[in-house]
């Protein structure tokens, strides 16, 4: 299986990503530029984050538009994985590709530190090494993760199981706590907190590998 | 020469953290008398086009696909012809 | 069109002494005329003159004193003098490490006065050839209960977060403090980490005559000019004087800058003969230091920087302290593979001159020679000042100690706690982004934060510290304790020191008594650091502050750095569970 | 009710990089006639006072204080009045 981790000007988790998958994940990955248009020959796409175009305007609003989005469109519609962490959140929502945005948290700061979360669904394939209802430990990093979305597309969030993971302790103001969400086929997830950064022990935890185990065990059931 | 002054706000349903943010510091300063704050982003863009139809039409192309998120904002804009330098 | 505001000549220079106001003296001035130029410098010249040798430039007046620090020690590739300093960490690899100040623009506006301030250290450390891995900050700030001073420390922090986050240097460790004689002089230094493979490193050198100079990054502005002797005077309270533009930070196109210029390094080593950022006084201190080093000279045409403002004149291009700027020199030919790079990455680039053979600091602006001095002049021949000394009069009698009565402990502690300067700082440092590049193995919070390498066993470990209210009382003495405490939160961490960086902050040169204290703590570092074996490789000093005449307590930060030479040495410093035995050790 | 509508705008000398970078996507987006982009904030503050000579003291005050940083920023404003709901 092989990653391709797209990068763009002002990323800067994407060697992170690039390490998780190579060194702990110990699958294939690549950097894939912001300028690429293809991204044949790849399994599962992964939206790194950072300040792409120094965030300047809104996050993820000037990445939306970089030659590789389209690919990572045609991606989507295939109905291969894409996984966007914070940065790559915001940039998967400006691109339509996930329903909401995140605004500025509520108390108007940026903050990192580790966060419980409680896995809600773990019937998708970004979660299927997980428990039903677990608590996990991700740390998050963010100026903007305060997701917002209107009432109906709530409701709909909720009736197809879409909150996969959701804050325990509320940081930043997310409507219904929400964590991450995925689109309504289910292949693409959004998500604030950073797996990458909780991938072996010595970062203090290794919650975050589950979510790449989780696609890579999908992808070899279904080869 | 054209000018076009765009200006991108919340939509009113939408909680804005940074207005709450600013109100309260407002209330804080002994401002009290600010009832509500709506805040957004002001743009000036100087347009080289022939006509103010153009211009128009150049500035609500931008405003629709960049300088607005339609999830959350709304977005008007004045064009006006600059005199020559 | 914009007016140009006509320039003095030479003669009205020589007669009004504009200089004065710019910080050179009238003694300068005339040894410049006499001894080194032997005609009197225009306008620009003067201007030029006037910046390189100011303290915060030359270290005229420090220099002196500096040369009393311990910088030996068998794993020194690079001490002081370059842009950053170099330690071997074994295995082919090098730790890189400087630490700044950014105190006088931080008061005058401490958002973007913190955020630069966090750019500029971290240009140091990738010109070297180093990837920065790390930033730490050491704050100070007058006491809370001024809303001034909460004013302060909100946009000062949200200033560093803003630009560590956004460039991806995880801000893993730091110290703040709160004292009354911070009050209207915060302190703002930043140190920050860069690890690189030995054969990478790079030196700020314009060398090889006829090799091509190469400006990088942002278009040069009118910000910030005269910022060097701005960072050499005294503040007064005298707000609105007539100050040049504030410099934004770009953290952006730093990120850019960051990753274009380490792709040239690694994969063009050959034909990039030397690299140095435009720091303090900009495009002239960085082209003349790099001439001056190589021993040669330098020719540039202004009209080719590129410019963000209209009608600029010689002497705004060459004083601009405009950020994310860097200055190559590039083997003669070769420049088009260099100028390919930071196209691919947005960047301006663009030959803007040539090393000379003659040692003569030429520019020219519209076809105009508009400077034509030796290089030397404005580098090596900065008079030194060693100033007079003189030991303060509250150290002639001191009080002996007084142990306090402590009726009830429990309260007493829980006050203590309460203090500002010893309570937790979480709500500081949960807003820099501690973790990203994913190798932070302490995180704040802890003794000194730690940073693996990755693919090794090892890791580094490293802090900021300084008890200024120590070398208050005893600058030597004080000194001394800064270095131990520093080395102690090292070791509690698992690592040896191996080490040092500093920020000497301190009152004015001129006063007999604020240098004595710069002195004596000089020494006391130098002596607890040749104890330690830990050399001082890199530092900065920032005198001057002082407000109407009122000192700050002399504050030499000091940032170090401790090798962990395996994973498994690494402690923290929480009790891990109930029933494990607690001890003391020490008196 | 008073409404004052302010403009916060960087001062002409300041670098503004989000402006450059609003530009540059323009033109990747094929908007090259765009030749000047200029940005900043908008608020609109809605004012409990009896006069529109309260209302401008008022804002004046807020904008010196608060909404604009006088270091690089300069502001304008317009205060009307509002119809009784
Ligand atoms: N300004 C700051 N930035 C980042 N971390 C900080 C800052 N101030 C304190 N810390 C962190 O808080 C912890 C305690 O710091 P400090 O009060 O200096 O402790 P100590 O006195 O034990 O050295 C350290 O891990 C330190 O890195």
């Amino acid at each position: 299986m092989k990653f391709a981790v797209v990068s763009f000007p002002g990323s800067n988790c994407d060697e992170d990503l690039y390490y998780a998958i190579t060194d702990d994940l110990k699958a294939d990955a690549e950097i894939v530029p912001h300028t690429s248009d293809n991204l044949e020959g790849f399994d599962a796409v992964l939206i790194p984050g950072g300040f792409s175009y120094g965030d300047y305007l809104r996050s993820g609003a000037i990445a939306k538009f970089a030659p590789v989005m389209a690919a990572v469109k045609e991606f989507a519609k295939a109905g291969k994985p894409i996984l966007g962490i914070c940065n790559g959140f915001q940039i998967l929502t400006e691109a339509g590709l996930l329903p909401g945005t995140l605004q500025h948290n509520r108390e108007m700061q940026f903050i990192c530190e580790p966060e419980p979360l409680m896995v809600n669904n773990n019937q998708t394939l970004f979660t299927s090494a997980f428990k039903a209802g677990e608590t996990i430990t991700l740390p998050i990093a963010h100026g903007e993760g305060n997701y917002y979305c209107d009432d109906d597309t709530l409701a709909q969030l909720k009736a197809n199981h879409q909150i996969i993971f959701s804050y325990q302790d509320n940081p930043n103001g997310s409507l219904s706590d929400i964590a991450g969400i995925t689109n309504q086929a289910g292949n693409v997830l959004g998500m604030m907190p950073h797996p990458e950064r909780a991938v072996e022990s010595i970062q203090g935890g290794t919650d975050g590998l589950k979510v790449f185990q989780s696609i890579l065990q999908t992808y070899l059931r279904t080869v | 020469m054209f000018l076009a002054q765009v200006h991108v706000t919340y939509k009113p349903s939408i909680l804005d953290p940074q207005a709450v943010a600013i109100k309260n510091a407002m209330h804080r300063l002994n401002f009290d008398k600010v009832e509500a704050v709506r805040q957004g982003k002001y743009f000036e863009l100087s347009l080289d086009v022939a006509t103010a139809t153009d211009a128009e039409t150049q500035t609500e192309a931008i405003c629709e696909q960049l300088l607005a998120n339609p999830n959350m904002e709304t977005y008007r804009y004045e064009v006006k012809e600059l005199a020559n330098q | 069109m914009q007016q140009l505001k006509t320039e003095l000549t030479p003669e009205e220079i020589r007669e009004q002494k504009p200089y004065e106001a710019w910080g050179l003296s009238e003694r300068e001035y005339d040894y410049i005329c006499s001894k080194l130029i032997g005609r009197l410098p225009n306008y620009t010249e003067t201007g030029l003159f006037a910046v390189m040798w100011s303290e915060h430039c030359s270290y005229k007046n420090s220099k002196p004193i500096l040369r009393k620090f311990w910088n030996d020690g068998s794993r020194v590739i690079q001490g002081p003098g370059e842009g950053a300093g170099v330690l071997d960490i074994g295995d082919d690899q090098a730790v890189v490490f400087k630490a700044e100040s950014h105190n006088h623009p931080s008061f005058v506006e401490p958002f973007e006065g913190a955020a630069t301030g966090v750019g500029g250290i971290i240009r140091d450390i990738f010109s070297m050839g180093a990837k920065p891995i790390a930033s730490l900050d050491s704050l100070r700030f007058g006491e809370l209960s001024n809303p001034k001073n909460r004013y302060l420390l909100g946009e000062i922090v949200a200033g560093i977060a803003a630009y560590g986050n956004c460039i991806g240097i995880p801000t893993v460790g730091g110290e703040i403090g709160f004292d009354a004689v911070y009050d209207g002089n915060p302190l703002v230094n930043v140190m920050c980490v860069g690890l690189m493979n030995q054969a990478d490193l790079k030196m700020g050198r314009a060398k090889g005559t006829g090799n091509s100079i190469i400006y990088v990054g942002a278009k040069t502005g009118r910000d910030g000019i005269h910022g060097a002797t701005f960072a050499s005077n005294e503040f007064s309270d005298d707000k609105e004087a007539d100050r040049s533009a504030v410099q934004v930070g770009d953290p952006f196109m730093e990120k850019l800058l960051t990753d274009a210029c380490l792709e040239i390094i690694h994969d063009h080593s050959d034909i990039l003969m030397g690299i140095q950022d435009m720091g303090a006084a900009g495009l002239v201190s960085s082209s003349a230091e790099m001439a001056a080093k190589a021993k040669s000279g330098v020719t540039m045409d202004l009209d080719l920087v590129p410019q963000r403002e209209p009608g600029m004149s010689a002497y705004e291009i060459m004083l601009s302290e405009s950020q994310e700027r860097m200055l190559l020199c590039v083997k003669k030919g070769e420049e088009q593979t260099v100028l390919d790079i930071f196209k691919r990455y947005d960047l301006d680039a663009v030959v803007v001159g040539h090393v000379t053979e003659d040692r003569q600091y030429r520019l020219y602006q519209q076809g105009k020679l508009v400077t034509d001095i030796p290089v030397t002049s404005l580098v090596d021949d900065v008079v030194e000042h060693e100033q007079p000394k003189r030991k303060p009069a509250r150290l002639e009698n001191v009080q002996p100690v007084k142990t306090p009565t402590v009726k009830d402990p429990a309260e007493t502690l829980a006050k203590l706690l309460a203090q500002p300067t010893i309570a937790s700082k979480r709500s500081v440092f949960r807003q820099y982004d501690s973790q990203v590049q994913a190798n932070t193995a302490v995180t704040p919070g802890s003794d000194a934060a730690v940073v693996r390498v990755r693919h090794t066993r090892k890791a580094l470990a490293m802090t900021t510290d300084c008890n200024a209210r120590y070398i208050y009382l005893d600058p030597y003495v004080g000194g001394q304790i800064a270095v131990s405490e520093a080395a102690r939160n090292i070791v509690a961490s698992g690592g040896v020191p191996i080490g040092i960086t500093d920020c000497l902050n301190f009152g004015s040169p001129d006063d007999p008594e604020s240098y004595w204290e710069l002195d004596q703590s000089v020494q006391g570092i130098a002596k607890a650091c040749q104890r330690l074996d830990t050399p001082v490789i890199s530092g900065n000093v920032s005198m001057y502050n002082e407000t109407d005449g009122r000192a700050i307590y002399p504050t030499p930060m000091i940032g170090m750095v401790g090798l962990i030479k395996d994973l498994d040495h690494i402690t923290t410093q929480d009790f891990k569970q109930a029933g494990d035995v607690v001890y003391l050790i020490g008196e």
